[in-house]
C-alpha cells in the first residue's frame, strides 16, 4: 500500500516535471506560437489532479511491447526509456522490440512475439502507414490494447488505437513555417529536406507546411528533397539543392538526421549563412553546438522521454480500463481529441519546445 | 650456378613415391638427367609421369625418396625454389595469364627490379626481346597474352624457362598441340639448349619424336620406373612392350572402306577472316581428315558446321537436308555428333559422373513426360562404357576421375548414344597414351565399316595418313588440297599446309 | 573440383541442416512455451513466404554459376504497379496480371544485359537493384497505396482454411515441390547443372546455355512480382520502398542452403530447409526478446559454417600438409635445414641483373 | 608458327600500340563521360560549376574513390568484399565514441584506431579467403551481417553529436588546400600512391596474375594466399579510414552509417573498367568511377529533376557504363585478335 502511493507520488512528481519542463520552455520561446504555450501551462495545472485520479486504477504487472521504428532510432531510444520510466512506476515492464532496418516487415515479427507473449499492450511507432495493420489487426483480436507514436499508423479503426500525438500535427507544420518566416522575413524561395519519401509523420506535417505557405505570398516552396534519414543521402541531396537553387533563403528539415546534417554543411561553409537560414525538427543534443556558434538560430522539438512516458502511461491505462478511445475522455490530464483526417483518436502531448541559444543547453535529450 | 662436369647428373631422383589419400600416384620414381642430354620420359597415362613432374616443378613433396640436385640432396618447398634450382618446367597446357603482357607473363615473380624494389619495365622488354630473338621468334614483348596462338603460348612458355636461366628443363608434352613444322621448330631450340648444357626432360606420346631427338629413354608404368635405356639401344616396340607390358597390335587399324552415299555436304562456307569458301563432302563409310597448321581453321570448319559458332555464307546439308545456321541442336538432330578439340573444356562436364556425361545428349530420349528415368539412363552409360571397353570404378564417379583416354571414351559414348550419321572428331587422339590410342582407332574404324560418315581433325600426321580415306589439307581458312589415301604423304600434306616449301628458309 | 557425386555433398550438406533445424526447435520449445505451436508455424510461412519464393529461382540463378540482386526490388515495383493500378480502378486480377507481366519485363532486361550481352550479372543486377526501385519510386512517389479488397488481404492475417500456413508458404510448398522436380530429375534441370559447372560443354552438348540463363532470369522477374504481390496483399498496402534490403537475405538464405556460389551445385531440399531454419530462427529470437542485432550475427555466423564446413576438411589437411613440408597455401616462412629456398633469392638477384 | 609467319615488327607493334590505346581507353572512356555529365549539367545550371559544388562533388566522391581503391585490389585477384559499408559503420562510431569518452584523445589516435579496427575485419575476411579457400562472396556478406551486428550493440542506440568531435578532426571533413578539399586530397594520394604500387611493384603484378589465371601464378611461385590475404588487410584498412573521414565529414554518426555502401563500391568500380572476375582494372578508373556516379546524382538534383527520378535514372546509368565498358573492352579484344590473325598470316 505505502509501496503504491509512493509509486503514485513519483507518478504525479514525474508528470508534472515533464510537464512544467515543457511550459518553462514555451515561455521562454519568445512569443512564437503562444497559443502552444497556453495549452502547455493549462496541462500543467491540471496535472496532479489528473493523474491521482487515474493512477490507483492501473493494474499493476501489466507487459506493454515499445515497438519502435528500428532498435538503433536515438530519438525512439529515448522515448523508449521514457516508456520505461512509466511502467516502471505503474507497476508493469516494457519489452522493447524491433528490427535493425526501419522497415514495416522488420517490426512485425515483434508484434507477433507480443501476441505470443500475451503482452497487454502494445506501443508502435509506424515505420509504414498500413503494411502494419494487418498484424496490429490480429494483436488487437488477441486482446492487446494498441497504441501509436512517433508516427501514427493509419489503419482506421481496424485495430482501434490511441495515437500519442507528439505535437498537433497541424501546429508543427505551422510553427515551422512561422518560425522561418520570422527569420527570413517571410520572403524568398524555401526547400524542405526530409526523411524517407513515404515517412508518414514527415508527410502529414509537409501538407500542414503548404498550407501555412498559402498564407505567405513572398514565400515560395521551390522542392521537397529526400535525405532517407541517411547522412550521406541527406549531404548529397543538400547540395544538390544549394546549386539547384543557388537563391535559396531557407530551408525546413523536420528530421533530426536531416537538420542536423544540414547544419553541419552550413557550419562548415559559413559563407552560405549570409543568406540562408535553416530551421526544423532536431534534437537539443544534436544541434547545441550549431545553436551556440550561431549557425542555427530556432529549431523545434517535444522531449521524447516525455513522449514515451506518456504513451506508456496511455497503454498503462487502456489496459486496465481506466481510459477509453472515446473522445473527450480523459487521459491523466489529457483529453482524447476526436478522429481527424488520417487520424483516429489521439492525445496530443503539448505544443513543440522552441529551442535557441537561451535554452537548448537545458536539455539532454 | 657455373657448368657441372658432364658426369654429375643436374637432377636425380631416386625411389620417390607419393600418395594422395589412398591412391598411390607414384610408387617408385627414378630417373637421372645429364647436362647437355635430352632424355625422355614415356609411359602411359596414370604411369606417375606427372606426378614425377610436379615433383621436380616443386609443387608436389615426395612422401618418400631422395631428390639431388648437382649432387646434393634438397627439398624443394615451391615452384619458386625449384626454379631457383635451376629447374624450369613447361607444363602440357601453357599456363600464361591472358590479361598481362607476354614480357610479364615471361618474368612473372621475376621481374628485373631498379632503386627501391620497382619493377623496371624497359629491362624487362629489352631482356624478353633478346630471347624471343635467341629463339627466332617475332612476337611483341608489350602485346596482351590474351590470343596468342597455341604455338606462341607455346614459345613463350620457353622463353620463361631460358629466362630463367634454366639448367634442368622439364616438357610435358609440348608438342601435343602443335603442328609437325612446329615441332621441328621446337626441336632445333632444344638441341640449341642441350649444345648449352641444359639438361632437358622430354615427356610424349608420340614415340617417333622421342626417338628423333632424345638420347636417352626412362619407362615408367602403373607408378614404378620400368627402366632406363639409351635411345640407340632399343626398338619403338620394346618400348612399347615395356610401356603397356603387354603387346601392342597394329596402331593403326585401317580397313579399306568402300564409301556410300554422301552424308555431309559443305558448300562455299564461310566465316568472316576465319573461313573462306569452303567446299567438301563426307560420305558414308569414310574417314575424311582435316589437316593443317594449328590456326589453319580445322576446328572452325567443326564448329561452323555442328553450328557452334555461325557462317557467314555458304550452305551446309547432311543427307541432303541443309542444316539452320548456328543451331548445334538442329545439327544433332540431323545426325551430327562433334567430339570437341578440348576435352576437358568442351568435351565433358569434368565434376559429373560417367553416366550424367554419357545421357546429357541424349536426355530426350531418356525421359518420359518429362521426367528423366534414371534406370535408363544408367543403362545406357553401362552398355557404352562395356561397349568402348571403359576402366572406371563406379559409373557415379565424376570423370575428373579418369584417365585422358578414359574420359575421350566417355565423350565417344556420349554421342555414339545418339547414334549418329556423321561423326566429327577434333583430335580423337591428343594427350592419349598409346594403349588407349590404338584402341579409339579401332573404334573409330569400327564405325566406320559400319557405315558411319567420320570428319577427323588431327595434328599427328601419322594419325592422318593412317587413318584417312581422303585428307583435306587447309591453310588460312582455305581448303589448298585435297589427296586420296594413296597419294598422301608427310611430304605432299606438309607443302599443302605450309604452301611453299619455306620451313627450310627458317 | 569435387571428385565426387554431387547429390553425396549436398545430401552431407542437408542432413547438417536438419540437425540445425531440430536444435532450432528443440532449443525454442525449451526457452518459451509459446514456441511450438501452430501460431509459430503461420507466422514463420508469414514472415518467410514472399522471401522464400523468390529464393527458389535464384537458386537456380546461382547453380548456373550468375547471380540477381535485384530481386527485393522487383517485388517492390511489381507491388508499386499493382498498387497504382488497383487505385486507377483497374479490377485487382488486372493489376496482378500487370504486376507479373512488369517482373517478366525486368527479368528479361536482366536475362537480356546479362546472357545476350554477356555483362557480370553482379554487375547487371546491382544496376536493375537500383532501377526497379527507382521506377517504384516514380510510379508511387510518397503515396501508400491500401486501396486493396479485404477479401485479399486476409491472407497477411489467416491462414489458408484448413490449414495453420500462411497463403505464402502454400504457394511457397507448392512451388518448391515443382522446382525440386524440374531440377533433379528433367532435362531443364541437368542443363541448368550442366550450365553452372562446364558452360562450354554444354553448349557443346547442344544445351542453349544463353537462351536458359534468359529463361531464368525471366522466370525469377515473374516469382518476385508474385512474392510482390502477395507481399502488398500481406501488408494490405504497398509503398515504393517495399521490401528494402531483402535481396541480401535471400542470398544468404540460398547460400545456407548449400548452393554454391560457383555454380553447379544445390538442392531445393537444402534451400526449403534453409527457409525454414531462418524462419524459426527469427521467431525464437525475437520471442526470447533478443536484440536483432545478434539475429544479425548469429545469420552472419551460420553463413560462414555454412561454406566454412564444407571445405574445412580440405583446409585442415592443407594445412597440415603445409606445417609438414613447408610449401602450400599460405606460405610458412622458408624451410629449415636441407632447403634450398635460402639461395633462391640470391638466384633471382643474379637473374634480374640480366 | 609465329617463326615461318609474322609481318614485320614494325607492323605488329602498331596494331598492339593501337590495342595498348584502347586498352587505355577505359580509364578515358570515363573520364569523357564525366566531363559531358558535367559539362551538360553545368551547361544546364551554372552553379553547378561554382566552388562549393565542385568541391563537394569531390569530397563526396572521396569516400568511395577510397573504399573503390581498396575494393579494386580484392576484385583484381578474382575475389570481392562486401564487408566495407559495414566497417566504415563501425569504425566511425567506434571513433567518435572514444572521442565522446576520452575528448582530449588525439586526432591522429582516431585515425589510428579506425584503420586498426578495419585492418582486423580485413584480416579476418582475408584468413578465412585465402587459407580456408572459401568463396569471398560468402565470407564478406557474412561479415557484413557480423559486423553491422556488433555496430548496432556497439551503438545500442545512443548517437554520437558533433559537439564532442574535436574540431580539428571534424576541419578535415571540410577544410580544403588550394580550393581542394581534404578529403579529396587524401583519395588522391591513396589512388596515385595504390596506382603505382599495382604497376611497378611485383607484389601488385602478383594480384593481377593471381586474378588473372590462378594455377598459373601457383605455378610461377607467386604466394597468391599470402597476396589474397594482404589485398583483404588493405581493403578492410581503407574501409577503417574511411569510417574515420565519414566521422570527420558528418561530425556525427549513428548506426546507419556506411550503409548500402557495399553495393555502392562494387557498382563504381565496375563503371570503372575493373573486371569483375579479375585480372584487369586499375584503382585509378574506380577512383573515376566513384567520382562518376556521385556527379551524375548530384546532377539529377542540381537539375532539377523531381527527386523521385534520381534513383530510377542512376541505375539506369549504372547499366549503361557497363555496357559502354563493354563495349570498349570488345573492341579491345576485336583489336588483338585483329593482329593476332595478323600475326599468323604468312
Amino acid at each position: 500500500m505505502t509501496t503504491t502511493r509512493a509509486r503514485q507520488r513519483r507518478l504525479v512528481s514525474a508528470l508534472v516535471l515533464a510537464l512544467v519542463g515543457m511550459t518553462a520552455a514555451a515561455c521562454s520561446s519568445s512569443g512564437s506560437s503562444s497559443g502552444a504555450s497556453g495549452s502547455g501551462t493549462s496541462s500543467a495545472s491540471s496535472s496532479s489532479s489528473a493523474s491521482s485520479s487515474s493512477g490507483g486504477a492501473i493494474k499493476k504487472g501489466l507487459v506493454v511491447y515499445f515497438i519502435p521504428k528500428d532498435t538503433q532510432n536515438p530519438y525512439e531510444v529515448i522515448a523508449d526509456k521514457g516508456g520505461e520510466k512509466a511502467l516502471a512506476e505503474l507497476g508493469g515492464k516494457v519489452v522493447v522490440s524491433s528490427g535493425t532496418q526501419d522497415t514495416a516487415a522488420a517490426q512485425i515479427p515483434s508484434i507477433q512475439a507480443a501476441i505470443q507473449a500475451h503482452a497487454n499492450a502494445i506501443v508502435i511507432a509506424g515505420n509504414d502507414p498500413s503494411a502494419l495493420c494487418p498484424s496490429l489487426n490480429q494483436a488487437a483480436s488477441a486482446g492487446i490494447k494498441i497504441v501509436s507514436f512517433d508516427s501514427d499508423v493509419d489503419c482506421g479503426s481496424s485495430p482501434d488505437h490511441l495515437f500519442i500525438n507528439q505535437a498537433n500535427t497541424e501546429q508543427i507544420g505551422t510553427s515551422e513555417v512561422s518560425l522561418l518566416a520570422s527569420e527570413i522575413g517571410s520572403k524568398g524561395q524555401i526547400a524542405i529536406l526530409s526523411a524517407a519519401a513515404s515517412a508518414t509523420n514527415q508527410n502529414a506535417w509537409i501538407k500542414y507546411m503548404k498550407q501555412e505557405l498559402a498564407k505567405y505570398p513572398n514565400m515560395k516552396l521551390v522542392t521537397t528533397v529526400y535525405g532517407n534519414d541517411d547522412p550521406a543521402t541527406s549531404l548529397q541531396v543538400l547540395q544538390g539543392l544549394l546549386s539547384a537553387y543557388p537563391n535559396l533563403r531557407g530551408i525546413i528539415s523536420p528530421t533530426t538526421v536531416g537538420i542536423s546534417t544540414a547544419a553541419q554543411y552550413l557550419d562548415t561553409h559559413k559563407n552560405l549563412l549570409s543568406h540562408l537560414t535553416l530551421t526544423g525538427l532536431g534534437l537539443p543534443s544534436q544541434m547545441r553546438k550549431y545553436v551556440e556558434d550561431g549557425t542555427v538560430a530556432k529549431f523545434e522539438l517535444w522531449n521524447p522521454s516525455n513522449l514515451g512516458y506518456l504513451a506508456g502511461y496511455a497503454a498503462a491505462a487502456l489496459a486496465s480500463g481506466t481510459a477509453s478511445l472515446t473522445p473527450g475522455g480523459s487521459l491523466g490530464s489529457y483529453t482524447v481529441l476526436a478522429p481527424a483526417a488520417g487520424t483516429g483518436p489521439s492525445v496530443v502531448l503539448g505544443p513543440p519546445t522552441v529551442f535557441d541559444k537561451s535554452n537548448v543547453s537545458q536539455f539532454n535529450f | 650456378m657455373s657448368e657441372q662436369p658432364a658426369p654429375v647428373p643436374r637432377v636425380t631422383l631416386d625411389q620417390a613415391a607419393k600418395s594422395f589419400g589412398a591412391v598411390r600416384a607414384l610408387i617408385d620414381g627414378t630417373i637421372a638427367l645429364y647436362p647437355g642430354e635430352a632424355h625422355a620420359l614415356v609411359g602411359e597415362n596414370g604411369a606417375g609421369k606427372s606426378t614425377l613432374v610436379k615433383i621436380l616443378a616443386g609443387v608436389y613433396q615426395p612422401d618418400s625418396g631422395v631428390l639431388t640436385v648437382n649432387g646434393e640432396p634438397v627439398t624443394l618447398s615451391g615452384p619458386t625454389a625449384a626454379r631457383g634450382a635451376g629447374i624450369s618446367i613447361i607444363y602440357q597446357e601453357p599456363t600464361l595469364f591472358p590479361d598481362l603482357t607476354v614480357a610479364e607473363n615471361i618474368f612473372m615473380g621475376r621481374q628485373p627490379l631498379r632503386a627501391g624494389r620497382r619493377i623496371d619495365r624497359a629491362a624487362m622488354n629489352r631482356s624478353v626481346a633478346g630471347i624471343l630473338a635467341r629463339l627466332g621468334v617475332v612476337l611483341d614483348p608489350q602485346r596482351q597474352a590474351r590470343g596468342l596462338s597455341v604455338a606462341d603460348q607455346q614459345i613463350v612458355e620457353i622463353a620463361k624457362a631460358l629466362s630463367a636461366s634454366a639448367k634442368v628443363l622439364v616438357m610435358d608434352e609440348p608438342t601435343a598441340a602443335l603442328t609437325a613444322v612446329e615441332v621441328a621448330r621446337l626441336f632445333e631450340v632444344i638441341s640449341a639448349l642441350r649444345a648449352e648444357g641444359v639438361a632437358v626432360l622430354f615427356i610424349s606420346h608420340r614415340l617417333e619424336e622421342v626417338f628423333a631427338i632424345c638420347q636417352r629413354i626412362t619407362i615408367m608404368r602403373d607408378g614404378r620406373f620400368v627402366r632406363t635405356a639409351a635411345a640407340a639401344a632399343i626398338t619403338v616396340d620394346e618400348v612399347i612392350r615395356a610401356m603397356v607390358g603387354r603387346d601392342l597390335d597394329v596402331l593403326f587399324p585401317k580397313t579399306p572402306a568402300e564409301p556410300g552415299e554422301v552424308v555431309l555436304r559443305v558448300d562455299h562456307l564461310s566465316r568472316e577472316g576465319v573461313l573462306h569458301d569452303i567446299s567438301f563432302s563426307v560420305r558414308r563409310g569414310e574417314i575424311v581428315a582435316l589437316a593443317g597448321l594449328v590456326g589453319a581453321g580445322r576446328s572452325e570448319v567443326a564448329r561452323a558446321v555442328f553450328g557452334i559458332d555461325r557462317r557467314s555464307s555458304g550452305e551446309v546439308s547432311v543427307r541432303g537436308t541443309p542444316l539452320p545456321n548456328g543451331s548445334p541442336l538442329a545439327a544433332m538432330a540431323a545426325g551430327v555428333a562433334l567430339v570437341p578439340e578440348d576435352r576437358r573444356q568442351q568435351g565433358l562436364v569434368m565434376d559429373l559422373g560417367i553416366d550424367r556425361n554419357t545421357a546429357l545428349a541424349s536426355l530426350g530420349r531418356l525421359s518420359r513426360f518429362g521426367l528423366i528415368r534414371s534406370a535408363r539412363e544408367r543403362d545406357l552409360a553401362a552398355s557404352w562404357a562395356s561397349r568402348l571397353q571403359l576402366k572406371f570404378g563406379r559409373l557415379r564417379d565424376a570423370v575428373s576421375t579418369l584417365s585422358g583416354g578414359n574420359q575421350q571414351k566417355v565423350v565417344l559414348g556420349k554421342w555414339l548414344a545418339r547414334e549418329p550419321c556423321l561423326l566429327i572428331i577434333d583430335e580423337p587422339t591428343r594427350g592419349i597414351d598409346v594403349g588407349t590410342k590404338a584402341e579409339v582407332h579401332r573404334i573409330l574404324d569400327g564405325l566406320v565399316t559400319d557405315g558411319l560418315a567420320v570428319l577427323m581433325i588431327s595434328s599427328e600426321l601419322p594419325e592422318v595418313l593412317g587413318m584417312a580415306d581422303r585428307i583435306l589439307v587447309m591453310r588460312e581458312g582455305r581448303i589448298t588440297a585435297e589427296l586420296a589415301r594413296a597419294e598422301a604423304d608427310e611430304d605432299t600434306v606438309m607443302r599443302a599446309a605450309t604452301g611453299q616449301p619455306r620451313e627450310a628458309a627458317a | 573440383m569435387t571428385s565426387e557425386p554431387v547429390w553425396r555433398r549436398a545430401l552431407r550438406w542437408e542432413t547438417g541442416l536438419v540437425v540445425v533445424l531440430i536444435a532450432v526447435l528443440v532449443f525454442g520449445s525449451v526457452r518459451s512455451s509459446d514456441f511450438l505451436n501452430t501460431t509459430t508455424l503461420f507466422y514463420v510461412g508469414l514472415n518467410m513466404g514472399e522471401i522464400a519464393i523468390m529464393a527458389l529461382p535464384l537458386m537456380l540463378i546461382v547453380i548456373t554459376g550468375e547471380i540477381d540482386l535485384s530481386v527485393a526490388s522487383m517485388l517492390g515495383l511489381s507491388g508499386a504497379v499493382l498498387g497504382q493500378l488497383t487505385a486507377d480502378g483497374w479490377p485487382v486480377g488486372l493489376a496482378m496480371v500487370a504486376a507479373l507481366v512488369t517482373g517478366a519485363l525486368g527479368g528479361a532486361l536482366n536475362g537480356m544485359l546479362v546472357a545476350r550481352l554477356g555483362l557480370p550479372s553482379i554487375a547487371v543486377t546491382i544496376g536493375t537493384l537500383t532501377l526497379f526501385r527507382g521506377l517504384a519510386e516514380i510510379v508511387l512517389g510518397a503515396r501508400t497505396i491500401t486501396a486493396f479488397p479485404a477479401s485479399l488481404t486476409k491472407i497477411g492475417v489467416v491462414p489458408l482454411p484448413g490449414t495453420h500456413l500462411a497463403y505464402s508458404a502454400v504457394i511457397f510448398i507448392a512451388a518448391a515441390v515443382v522446382f525440386g522436380v524440374v531440377l533433379h530429375a528433367t532435362r531443364a534441370g541437368r542443363s541448368i547443372v550442366a550450365a553452372g559447372l562446364a558452360p562450354e560443354a554444354a553448349q557443346f552438348a547442344g544445351i542453349r546455355v544463353r537462351r536458359l540463363k534468359f529463361g531464368l532470369f525471366v522466370l525469377s522477374g515473374v516469382l518476385c512480382a508474385l512474392a510482390g504481390i502477395l507481399f502488398t496483399l500481406k501488408n494490405a498496402s504497398v509503398s515504393y520502398n517495399a521490401g528494402t534490403g531483402l535481396e541480401l537475405n535471400v542470398v544468404a538464405i540460398v547460400l545456407f542452403g548449400g548452393v554454391s556460389i560457383f555454380g553447379g551445385r544445390g538442392t531445393v531440399i537444402g534451400v526449403v530447409l534453409s527457409v525454414i531454419i531462418f524462419g524459426t530462427l527469427q521467431q525464437v529470437l525475437t520471442q526470447m526478446q533478443i536484440q536483432p542485432e545478434v539475429q544479425n550475427i548469429i545469420t552472419g555466423v551460420l553463413l560462414l559454417i555454412s561454406v566454412i564446413l564444407p571445405n574445412g576438411g580440405e583446409a585442415v589437411r592443407r594445412i597440415r600438409a603445409r606445417l609438414r613440408t613447408g610449401s602450400g597455401p599460405v606460405r610458412a616462412p622458408a624451410p629449415p635445414a636441407r632447403s634450398v629456398t635460402p639461395s633462391d633469392s640470391a638466384l633471382t638477384r643474379q637473374e634480374n641483373t640480366q | 608458327m609465329t617463326v615461318l609467319a609474322s609481318p614485320g615488327p614494325a607492323g605488329t607493334g602498331s596494331r598492339f600500340a593501337r590495342a595498348g590505346a584502347l586498352l587505355r581507353a577505359r580509364e578515358v572512356g570515363i573520364g569523357v563521360v564525366l566531363l559531358v555529365v558535367f559539362g551538360v549539367t553545368t551547361a544546364h545550371n551554372h552553379n553547378f560549376a561554382d566552388a562549393n559544388s565542385v568541391q563537394q562533388l569531390l569530397s563526396g566522391a572521396a569516400l568511395i574513390a577510397m573504399l573503390g581503391v581498396g575494393e579494386t585490389l580484392v576484385i583484381v585477384t578474382r575475389n570481392v568484399d562486401l564487408s566495407v559499408g559495414s566497417v566504415v559503420g563501425l569504425s566511425a562510431y567506434v571513433i567518435g565514441d572514444l572521442f565522446s569518452h576520452h575528448p582530449g584523445m588525439p586526432v591522429i589516435l582516431g585515425f589510428a584506431v579506425g584503420i586498426g579496427i578495419g585492418a582486423v575485419i580485413g584480416a579476418i575476411n582475408g584468413f578465412i579467403t585465402a587459407a580456408l579457400r572459401v568463396p569471398s562472396l560468402v565470407v564478406t556478406l557474412a561479415m557484413l551481417y557480423i559486423v553491422r551486428g556488433v555496430d548496432g550493440r556497439v551503438v545500442n542506440g545512443v548517437i554520437i553529436v558533433p559537439s564532442n568531435i574535436p574540431s580539428a578532426f571534424v576541419a578535415i571533413g571540410f577544410r580544403t588546400f588550394l580550393g581542394i578539399p581534404w578529403l579529396a586530397i587524401i583519395a588522391f594520394l591513396i589512388v596515385v600512391v595504390v596506382a603505382y604500387a599495382m604497376r611497378s611493384f611485383r607484389s601488385g603484378r602478383d594480384l593481377y596474375a593471381i586474378g588473372s589465371n590462378p594455377e598459373a601464378a601457383a605455378l610461377a611461385g607467386v604466394l597468391s594466399a599470402r597476396r589474397v590475404f594482404t589485398a583483404f588487410v588493405f581493403s578492410g584498412a581503407l574501409a577503417g579510414l574511411a569510417g574515420a573521414l565519414f566521422l570527420a565529414l558528418h561530425a556525427e554518426v549513428d548506426v546507419t552509417a556506411g550503409t548500402g555502401y557495399e553495393l555502392l563500391v562494387v557498382a563504381a568500380v565496375v563503371v570503372g573498367g575493373v573486371a569483375i572476375f579479375g585480372g584487369s582494372g586499375t584503382v585509378v578508373g574506380a577512383a573515376l568511377g566513384a567520382l562518376l556516379l556521385n556527379t551524375i546524382n548530384q546532377a539529377l538534383v542540381a537539375s532539377r529533376v523531381s527527386s523521385f527520378w534520381n534513383e530510377a535514372i542512376a541505375g539506369a546509368l549504372l547499366l549503361g557504363a557497363i555496357a559502354f565498358d563493354r563495349w570498349l573492352s570488345l573492341r579491345v579484344a576485336r583489336g588483338l585478335r585483329s593482329a593476332e590473325g595478323a600475326h599468323r598470316d604468312l
